[in-house]
């Protein structure tokens, strides 16, 4: 099973890349833990994320091919 | 779907094209207009030159397509476009245009004013606000 | 006093070099445009093909300055434009355009609104609907 | 004393003119009355009066070279 997982905004100065893809992740929470540790400081920020561009509130179980967003504040217009 | 991303500044060519577009719709009464226009801000003693936008564009385009649906739904709208540029804009352009045609003034008004906020809280779209030398900061909307 | 009435329709293209003028101001991060354009109602089984505006000029000048000034006493605004049609306008055609301008969209966005409103309230302007052959009728502003 | 008297909008289909000069008028209560016997058509539509470009309320004095307009609803935009 694989995920992508994108990165934007001020995120990407932090990961250093604005997309990854991650193996065996069961859910959203694993995923986050896995990000924090391979970049510890996404921890100082503030982001929603989506799944498959719809933002979601609470831990979510992962499938094969979802696409993972973290996404800052937002801050068009 | 509509096309909302413009590389680059929204210039005021195609903002009157757009306008004039509209004098075959008879039937309009009112048009309201949102220009976001890049500010010169000054933070820590230097000025911002330029914005570069970006954005998660599958989703924005999405969520652009699900406001317009609510708003044609909520008021009497002839017309909603929505442009917002991505890449870089320099301070005194435009990179947003939101434009409301309807009958009467208070639907196309109103209509515009909350696209405006949707845009601003629910689209998922960056401004890097880029500082003389090298320097930048991301931007940060005010409520 | 700045000149508010044209002669005539306004055209798209003055609405954008008015636009463009305001490149030049970087510390405008919001523009609020309303743009009034005739309706071809129907009435009694007629069409409006036209608008023909006229004013107590004199006094309407005086009004538009003196609102002109509350608003910029009542919000932060880096400018405000008005223009309003005399004479003919065809359906189709915009006859009104109010362009308000400040650093962050809650002025802008209510000073234009509310410039709306007493323009169609407070100033001596009339509209005389004319309709396919020789009949009219004068216009009456809904609020 | 002379006074200057404007119409305008719908006033005008009444008055079939846009512009009078009247005479030895004390007030606008008086030349209101003058001009309802001059064209009674206008006591059917509503209108307000304004003096030298001021809209009054209540009888006012007339002094001379004073510009008194009868003004119909605004229906500008």
């Amino acid at each position: 099973m694989e995920i992508i997982v994108l990165f934007f905004g001020h995120l990407t100065d932090i990961t250093g890349e604005s997309k990854l893809k991650i193996w065996d992740t069961k859910d959203t929470n694993e995923l986050i833990n896995l990000m924090s540790k391979k970049y510890p400081g996404i921890n100082d920020m503030k982001y929603s994320i989506a799944i498959n561009k719809v933002i979601i509130h609470e831990n979510c179980i992962l499938k094969d091919a979802d696409v993972v967003a973290l996404l800052p504040a937002f801050s068009g217009g | 779907m509509k096309k909302v991303f413009i590389e680059g500044a929204i210039s005021p060519t195609f903002i009157s094209d757009s306008i004039a577009k509209h004098s075959l719709k008879k039937d309009i009464g009112a048009h309201s207009i949102f220009l976001g226009q890049v500010r010169n801000d000054h933070l820590r003693g230097k000025e911002v030159v330029a914005i570069e936008y970006s954005a998660y564009q599958e989703m924005a385009e999405e969520k652009f397509h699900e406001i317009r649906e609510n708003m044609f739904a909520k008021y009497q709208l002839n017309c909603l476009h929505i442009y917002h540029s991505l890449g870089k804009v320099n301070a005194g352009e435009i990179s947003l245009f939101v434009f409301t045609s309807s009958a009467h003034r208070k639907e196309a008004i109103e209509a515009c004013q909350e696209m405006v906020e949707k845009i601003k809280n629910e689209v998922p779209i960056w401004g890097k606000e880029l500082f003389t030398g090298e320097d930048y900061e991301w931007k940060i909307n005010k409520l």
